[in-house]
C-alpha cells in the first residue's frame, strides 16, 4: 500500500481533522482528544500497526503524540491530538503504554486520567514535588532540587506463604549501571521480580533542546556510550530527513561499517557476559580479547574506541582510505576466525549448554505484548528487523533475511547474537566493496529553519531506536525524543526470570543485557 | 614432636601461596599474565591496616567469629601431618579433624546470617543446603578408610598407606568420591565461582559480603589454610607414597619435594577443571554430591567384600 | 581440552607494557599561542566551556571530552592535538594525602564502581582494563563486589539526584582509609551533561576526590596509568 | 593396572546412570569401552591367549569407535541434546546405583575375582539406565552398557567359545545399526509430515 493510500483510508474513517504526509514516510493525523482510544482500537484491527511510543510536545497546549509503526511497508503513523492538563490513558489498549504515560506525567505534569498505573517513574522520592522540568517554564541550567525526607516507593506486594523479598540495588556488585530489582522469592524460586530505573536520569531531552544542532552530535553520542554510533547515525540521518539531503553510496557504505563494527564488539561483551555468568571463564576471556581487538580497530579508523564523532551529517568526519580499508579486512578476518573457534567450543560444552538452554525463557506472545524490538525480541521468534523495515543507508542492499529463534530462552538470545556477529563481518566485507575510492573527511555546516519536524529509525544494538525532532529557534531544537529499544524491552527480563532461581537472574539479565543509560537519559 | 610443630606452621605459612598458585595457574591457563602469586600475602597485610566497619544490626558473632574461624583453621593445621609422620595415635583423630574444620564453616554461616543482610542469609542457607548433603559422604569415606587401614587416626593412615605398594580400584573410586567432597567444600568450581561478582550467584563469598578490614583478613587466611588442609589431607589418605616415616635428612628432603609436586599437580587438576566446565545450576550440586555418595558406597563395597 | 589447544596455539595475550606509544589514541590539546590570530572560533565551538581565553587560550585537559571540533574549526592551525594520554592528576592536597598513605596500596588495591550516571562507555572501558590484553590484576588491583572489602571507589558519570544517596552509602560503607577516582570528565564535572537538570554540578560537593582520570571516556591505557600513579607505582 | 581399568569402568558407569546429556552419555560409554578392551589386552598379555586379543580388538573396533560414532551422529541429525524428563532422575538414580552396587558386591562375596562383580554391575546400572530414561537412543546406550558386563562377565568366568563372543558383538552391532536407521526413517518421516497440515485437521 502506498503512504497516500494510506493517506485516503484513514481519512474515510472520519475521525480525524487533518492528515499530513511529511518526510515521505510519515504521517500525522490529527485528531480529538475523546476520539483517541476509538480511531487507536480501529487502526490496530485494520492495519496491523505496531504501538512504538508516546511523547509530549509543548506549543501553547500540549500535544501528545502517539506513534505507530508499519513495520511491513516502514511507514510511521503519528496521532496527534491537543490537551491541556490530562492525557488520555492508553493502558489496556496498547501495551507498555503506562510506561510512556508515566514519563510523560512526571516530566510535564500531565495527569493520567483513567489509568491503572499512575506511579512516578521519572521522579524518584527524592525529588522536589510540583516540578516538571520538561516544560518550557522550567529554564535551562535551573536544577531539580532534592529533599532530605522522602518517602517510600510503593513496590507491588506478593505475600505468599514463606515468600519473601530480596531487594538489590541500585549500587550492583561488579562494574555494572545502576538500577533497583526487587525479588519476591520463595525459598530460590522467584515469583515475581520488579524492576525500578531512571536512576540515571541527567535530562538529556531538555540539554539537546539548548545545543546548537551543529554540536547536538555530541549530546547524542552520549546518550548510550555502547551505541553512540547508533545515536549518531540517527542523528545524520535525522538532520538529512529534515533538510531532504542524500549522501553519495560511499558514505553510506562507510555509516554501515562503523554500524556493524559497534555490533561486534557489543554482542561479544554480550555473549562473553553470559560465559561470565554461568563461571565459563575460557571463552569469555577470549570474547573479550576479540572486542578488545575490535575497539583498537575502532580507535585506528576514527581516533575514538567507541566511533565517536565519526558519522556526522551531510558527510563524514573520519578519513577513509586504502589503509584504512586493509586494517579493517586484515582484523576483520583474524577476529572472525578465532571467534568461529571459540564459539564451536562453547557449544560442544555440556555444563554449559545445560545452564544456558531452556532458562530465562521469553515466550512469543509475551514478547508481542511487551511491545519488544531487537535481539531478544527476535530471539523470541518476532522476526523485526529495522534494517528491514526501515531501510536507511545501505541496509536496502544488505540486509535481506532476519535472524530468529523460537523458542526465546539465553540460549536463543546467545544464538541470535552470534548470528548477528556473523552477519556483521559479511556486511562490512559487502560495504568495503560499495564505497568507490576515498572519502574524505568533510564536514558541512548545518542550518536549518524552525518549525520542521522528523523521526529517525535507527536499529541500535539494543533494538529498535526512534528519535524524534522539532527544530526551534537559534538553530536549535525545538523538542527531541527518544524512544530507546531498553525503554520497553527492560519488563521483558521480569517475564523471563519467572518460575527461575534466583542464581539464574544474572545470566538471564546478562543475556537481555539492556542499557541502563539509555532507558533513564 | 618438633617436627610435627615445624610441618604445621609451614603449611599455615604456606597456604596463601597456593591459593595464589591457583590463581596465577589459571590466568595462564586462559592466556594472561595474573595477579603475582604473593598476592594473597599482599592482600593480607593491606587488611589488616584497614579499619574496620561493623553494620549496626552485627552482633558479638561478626566481631569473634573471624578470630574462632582463625584459630579453628590453624588448630587443624597442626593435626595434620603434611609431609612427615611416625604413626603416633596422641593427635589426629580423623573425626575430630573433620568436626574442627566444620566450625569454620559453621562460623562463617552464622555470620552471614548476623549481618542481616539479604545476600548473607541466601549465602547461608546454600552453604547448609549443600552442607547438608556432603555430610553423608565424609563419613562414607571415613568408614572406608577404617574399613583399608582399620585407624581413625590420619598420622596412621598416612604411615600405613605410605608404605603400601599396591593400590587397589576401591581406593581410586574412594579418591575420586573424596575430591568431589573436597570441590564441594571448598567453594569451588562448579559448585560456586570463586571468581564472581555477582552476588545473586555467589554461596561461599556472600556469606562475607559484610565483613572487612582485620576481619576479613583472618576470614581469607582462613578459607586459605582450609584448602591448603583438605588437599594436604587428601594427599595423606590417599597418595601419601614417599611421606617421610623417619627422621633422616635425606627422606624429609625426599618427602618435601614430593609433596610439593603433589600439591602442585593437584592446584593443576582443580585449575583445568574450573576452566573448562560451566558452573552447575545450583539445585544440580546434589546430584554430583549423590554421585559421590555413590563412589563412596562402591568403594566401601569393593573394600569390604573382596 | 580443547581450549587447551586454543590456549598453546595462541599464547599470551597480555601486552608486557601498556603504556607503548598509541599513535591513534586522543591525548593532550595543546595551543601555540604564536600562530593563534585570536578568533575565538574554538571557545565558540567547544561543547564542554573547556577552552578559555584571557590573554591567551587555555584548555582544560580535565574538562575537555576530546571530540577534536576545536581542532577543525581552528583557520591558523594553532590548537594541535598529540597522543599523551598520561593526563591523570592527582587530586588531594599535601597534609591529606599523607593521612592516606597511597603506598599502603602500592602491591594491593581493591576497587569498587559506582556508576553515577554516565553514558556507560567509562563502564565499558573500565571492565576492559580486567580482560586478558590489559590484565590490571597483574598489578594487584582487583574490583570487589562489596564495599566493605573495597578500599577505593571509582566514579564514573555526573551524579544525579536519584543516585546521591545511594553513592554517599556506598562511600560511607567502605573501611577507612577510603580513595575516590573520578573516572572521565563527566564524573569531574559534569562533562557533556554539565547544564541537565537532573545532576548535581560537581562530584566534589559531595564526596572528596583522590584522583581525576580526565578523557570521555578515558582509554583502558590512561585508565591504568591514572591507577598506577596513585598507589605509587610509576 | 587391572585395579586402575576396573576403576575407570565402574566410575564411568557411575557417571554414566546420572547423566542427562544424550551425548556425554555416548561418550562415557566409549571411554568405558576402551577400558574393557585394555582389560583384555592386559589379560591377553598375562596369560597369553588370541582370543582376548580378539575380543580386545572387537571391543574396541567395535564399542569404543563404530557405535559412540553412529550413535552421536543420529543424536546430532536428530537433534536430541538431552532427556527433558528422566524417569528416574539423576539423584535417585545415584542412590539407586550406590545401593544395587552394595547389594551385588554382598551377594557376590564368594567370588574372588573383581572382574566378575565389576561386570555384574554393569548389567546392574546398564538396567537402570536402562528403565530410567525415555529416549530411545539413551536406551540403546544402556543396554549396551549390560553388554559391556556380560563380555566382563565372560572374560573372567566363563570359557566361552570364540563364535559365540563374536557372535554377541555382531548382534550388538545389528542392534545399533538397527537402531540407527529406524532413527534417520523417523526422522525423515518428521520431515515431510507438515505442522500446518496437523493444525488443519484439529480444527
Amino acid at each position: 500500500m502506498k503512504i497516500e493510500d494510506l493517506k485516503k483510508d484513514i481519512e474515510k474513517l472520519g475521525f480525524p481533522i487533518k492528515i499530513e504526509i511529511k518526510n515521505k514516510n510519515e504521517l500525522y493525523v490529527d485528531i480529538d482528544k475523546d476520539d483517541v482510544k476509538k480511531i487507536l482500537e480501529t487502526m490496530f484491527k485494520k492495519y496491523k500497526l505496531y504501538f512504538s511510543g508516546q511523547f509530549c510536545l509543548q506549543d501553547k497546549d500540549f500535544i501528545i503524540n502517539v506513534i505507530l509503526t508499519d513495520r511491513k511497508n516502514g511507514y510511521l503513523i503519528i496521532l496527534r491530538y491537543k490537551t491541556e492538563n490530562e492525557i488520555v490513558s492508553l493502558q489496556g489498549i496498547a501495551n507498555q503504554s503506562n510506561l510512556f504515560e508515566r514519563e510523560i506525567s512526571d516530566l510535564f505534569g500531565l495527569e493520567i486520567a483513567d489509568g491503572e498505573d499512575k506511579r512516578n517513574i521519572v521522579k524518584h522520592e527524592i525529588w522536589e514535588n510540583g516540578i516538571h522540568p520538561l516544560r518550557k517554564d522550567f529554564l535551562y541550567g535551573q536544577r531539580v532540587k532534592d529533599l532530605c525526607e522522602t518517602e517510600e516507593y510503593k513496590f507491588k506486594e506478593v505475600i505468599t506463604d514463606g515468600g519473601f523479598q530480596i531487594p538489590v540495588g541500585p549500587v550492583h556488585a561488579g562494574i555494572i549501571e545502576p538500577g533497583h530489582f526487587r525479588f519476591s522469592v520463595i525459598g530460590e524460586l522467584i515469583e515475581n521480580l520488579e524492576i525500578r530505573l531512571m536512576y540515571k536520569h541527567r535530562g538529556i531531552e531538555k540539554i539537546c533542546e539548548n545545543v546548537d544542532l551543529n554540536k547536538l552530535n555530541l549530546i547524542f553520542e552520549r546518550v548510550a556510550g555502547e551505541s553512540s554510533a547508533a545515536y549518531g547515525e540517527a542523528f545524520a540521518q535525522l538532520i538529512e530527513k529534515i533538510s531532504d539531503f542524500k549522501v553519495c553510496e560511499s558514505i553510506m557504505a562507510l555509516r554501515v561499517i562503523l554500524l556493524e563494527l559497534e555490533r561486534i564488539y557489543n554482542f561479544l561483551d554480550d555473549i562473553a557476559g553470559i560465559c561470565v555468568d554461568v563461571g565459563f571463564s575460557y571463552p569469555a576471556k577470549k570474547f573479550g580479547y576479540m572486542s578488545e581487538l575490535i575497539h583498537q580497530l575502532c580507535e585506528r579508523i576514527t581516533g575514538s574506541r567507541f566511533l565517536r564523532n565519526a558519522i556526522i551529517p551531510y558527510g563524514s568526519n573520519i578519513d577513509f582510505t586504502e589503509i584504512q580499508r586493509e586494517d579493517v579486512v586484515k582484523t576483520i578476518d583474524i577476529v572472525e576466525k578465532r571467534f568461529n573457534e571459540i564459539v564451536e567450543m562453547t557449544l560442544n560444552t555440556v555444563s554449559f549448554l545445560d545452564r544456558v538452554e531452556h532458562t530465562g525463557i521469553v515466550e512469543k506472545a509475551i514478547a508481542k505484548e511487551l511491545n519488544m524490538t531487537g535481539v531478544v525480541a527476535r530471539a523470541s521468534g518476532i522476526q523485526y528487523d529495522v534494517r528491514k523495515s526501515f531501510p536507511y543507508e545501505v541496509y536496502r542492499q544488505l540486509k535481506k533475511s532476519i535472524n530468529f529463534e523460537e523458542i526465546g530462552g539465553v540460549f536463543e538470545r546467545y544464538n541470535v547474537k552470534i548470528a548477528e556477529i556473523r552477519d556483521a563481518f559479511k556486511y562490512i566485507k559487502t560495504s568495503l566493496t560499495l564505497i568507490k575510492g576515498d572519502v574524505e573527511k568533510k564536514k558541512q555546516w548545518i542550518d536549518i529553519e524552525s518549525g520542521k519536524e522528523g523521526f529517525a529509525v535507527v536499529e541500535t544494538v539494543k533494538g529498535e531506536l526512534i528519535v524524534f525532532a522539532r527544530t526551534g529557534e537559534n538553530n536549535k531544537m525545538d523538542r527531541v525524543y527518544f524512544k530507546t529499544p531498553s525503554f520497553t524491552n527492560w519488563n521483558g527480563l521480569t517475564y523471563a526470570v519467572l518460575g527461575e532461581i534466583v542464581p539464574d537472574f544474572p545470566l538471564c539479565n546478562k543475556s537481555f543485557n539492556m542499557s541502563y543509560s539509555e532507558n533513564d537519559r | 614432636m618438633i617436627i610435627n610443630i615445624i610441618q604445621s606452621m609451614i603449611l599455615i605459612i604456606a597456604a596463601p601461596l597456593f591459593s595464589g598458585i591457583l590463581k596465577r595457574i589459571k590466568a595462564i591457563l586462559r592466556g594472561y599474565e595474573g595477579a603475582p602469586v604473593l598476592q594473597p600475602y599482599f592482600d593480607i597485610k593491606k587488611l589488616l591496616s584497614k579499619e574496620r566497619v561493623i553494620s549496626k544490626s552485627s552482633s558479638f558473632i561478626t566481631t569473634v567469629g573471624p578470630i574462632i574461624i582463625l584459630s579453628a583453621a590453624i588448630l587443624s593445621a597442626f593435626l595434620t601431618p603434611v609431609f612427615f609422620t611416625a604413626g603416633n595415635e596422641l593427635i589426629g583423630n580423623m573425626f575430630i579433624l573433620i568436626f574442627i574444620l566444620s566450625i569454620i564453616k559453621f562460623f562463617n554461616t552464622l555470620i552471614g546470617l548476623d549481618c542481616a543482610c539479604t545476600f548473607g542469609g541466601m549465602g547461608s542457607s546454600r552453604e547448609m543446603f549443600i552442607y547438608m548433603f556432603a555430610e553423608p559422604v565424609v563419613f562414607l569415606i571415613l568408614a572406608f578408610v577404617y574399613f583399608e587401614t582399620k585407624s581413625f587416626n590420619i598420622y596412621k593412615i598416612a604411615k600405613l598407606n605410605a608404605v603400601r605398594t599396591d593400590i587397589s580400584s576401591a581406593h581410586i573410586v574412594a579418591a575420586i568420591a573424596f575430591l568431589i567432597w573436597l570441590i564441594a567444600e571448598n567453594a569451588r568450581m562448579p559448585v560456586d565461582n570463586p571468581e564472581t561478582h555477582l552476588e545473586l550467584t555467589m554461596v561461599h563469598e556472600a556469606m562475607i559480603l559484610d565483613i572487612s578490614g582485620r576481619d576479613l583478613a583472618y576470614i581469607e587466611l582462613a578459607s586459605a589454610i582450609k584448602l591448603a588442609i583438605f588437599l594436604t589431607i587428601f594427599i595423606n589418605i590417599f597418595l601419601p607414597f614417599g611421606m617421610a616415616v623417619s627422621l633422616s635428612a635425606a627422606a624429609l628432603i625426599k618427602a618435601v619435594i614430593l609433596y610439593l609436586i603433589k600439591m602442585l599437580v593437584f592446584l593443576l587438576i582443580i585449575a583445568i577443571v574450573e576452566i573448562s566446565i560451566a558452573k552447575f545450576r545450583l539445585f544440580r550440586v546434589p546430584e554430583l554430591i549423590a554421585a559421590s555418595f555413590s563412589f563412596a558406597i562402591a568403594a566401601i563395597s569393593m573394600m569390604y567384600f573382596s | 581440552m580443547k581450549f587447551l589447544i586454543d590456549r598453546i596455539k595462541n599464547g599470551n595475550e597480555t601486552i608486557k607494557d601498556p603504556f607503548y606509544e598509541n599513535g591513534y589514541s586522543y591525548g593532550k590539546v595543546t595551543v601555540d599561542m604564536n600562530k593563534c590570530i585570536g578568533c575565538k572560533n574554538c571557545l565558540k565551538q567547544c561543547l564542554v566551556g573547556a577552552i578559555t581565553f584571557h590573554e591567551k587560550i587555555e584548555i582544560a585537559n580535565k574538562k575537555c571530552i576530546y571530540c577534536r571540533e576545536c581542532l577543525n574549526s581552528c583557520e591558523a592551525g594553532a590548537i594541535k592535538m598529540n597522543n599523551d594520554y598520561k593526563l591523570s592528576e592527582i587530586e588531594t592536597a599535601g597534609e591529606e594525602l599523607k593521612n592516606k598513605i597511597f603506598k599502603r596500596f602500592n602491591r594491593s588495591l581493591i576497587l569498587r564502581s559506582v556508576d553515577t550516571g554516565s553514558c556507560n562507555a567509562c563502564m565499558l572501558e573500565l571492565s576492559a582494563t580486567t580482560n586478558t590484553y590489559y590484565s590490571l590484576s597483574r598489578y594487584g588491583i582487583n574490583f570487589a563486589a562489596s564495599p566493605r572489602h573495597a578500599d577505593g571507589l571509582v566514579i564514573t558519570g555526573p551524579v544525579t539526584i536519584n543516585m546521591k544517596e545511594a553513592l554517599i552509602k556506598t562511600y560511607y560503607a567502605m573501611p577507612q582509609p577510603r580513595i575516590v577516582i573520578a573516572l572521565g570528565s563527566c564524573a569531574y564535572d559534569g562533562g557533556v551533561f554539565k547544564d541537565g537538570y537532573g545532576n548535581f554540578k560537581s562530584l566534589k560537593d559531595i564526596v572528596p576526590v583522590d584522583l581525576v582520570i580526565p578523557g570521555c571516556p578515558p582509554s583502558p591505557q590512561a585508565i591504568i596509568f591514572g591507577l598506577l600513579k596513585l598507589i605509587d607505582r610509576i | 593396572m587391572l585395579e586402575i581399568l576396573s576403576a575407570v569402568i565402574l566410575i564411568s558407569a557411575i557417571i554414566m546412570s546420572s547423566l542427562r546429556r544424550v551425548n556425554l552419555l555416548i561418550r562415557g560409554f566409549s571411554v568405558q569401552s576402551l577400558a574393557i578392551s585394555l582389560v583384555c589386552f592386559t589379560l591377553g598379555f598375562k596369560t597369553g591367549e588370541v582370543h582376548y586379543y580378539i575380543i580386545g580388538a572387537l571391543t574396541l573396533l567395535v564399542k569404543t569407535l563404530i557405535i559412540p560414532i553412529v550413535a552421536s551422529k543420529s543424536v546430532r541429525e536428530l537433534k536430541i541434546n538431552r532427556e527433558m524428563k528422566l524417569i528416574i532422575d539423576g539423584y535417585w538414580s545415584s542412590i539407586l546405583t550406590a545401593l544395587s552396587i552394595a547389594t551385588t558386591y554382598v551377594f557376590l562375596d564368594n567370588f574372588n575375582n573383581d572382574f566378575v562383580k565389576a561386570g555384574f554391575v554393569l548389567m546392574v546400572l546398564g538396567g537402570i539406565i536402562l528403565i530410567g530414561r525415555k529416549k530411545a537412543i539413551s536406551q540403546m546406550i544402556g543396554f549396551l552398557v549390560m553388554e559391556n558386563g556380560l563380555v566382563l562377565f565372560e572374560i573372567s568366568m566363563i570359557k566361552m567359545t570364540l563364535i559365540i563372543e563374536i557372535l554377541i558383538i555382531l548382534e550388538v552391532l545389528m542392534l545399533s545399526v538397527i537402531m540407527g536407521v529406524m532413527v534417520f526413517y523417523i526422522n525423515k518421516a518428521f520431515d515431510t509430515v507438515n505442522t500446518d497440515y496437523l493444525s488443519n485437521i484439529k480444527e
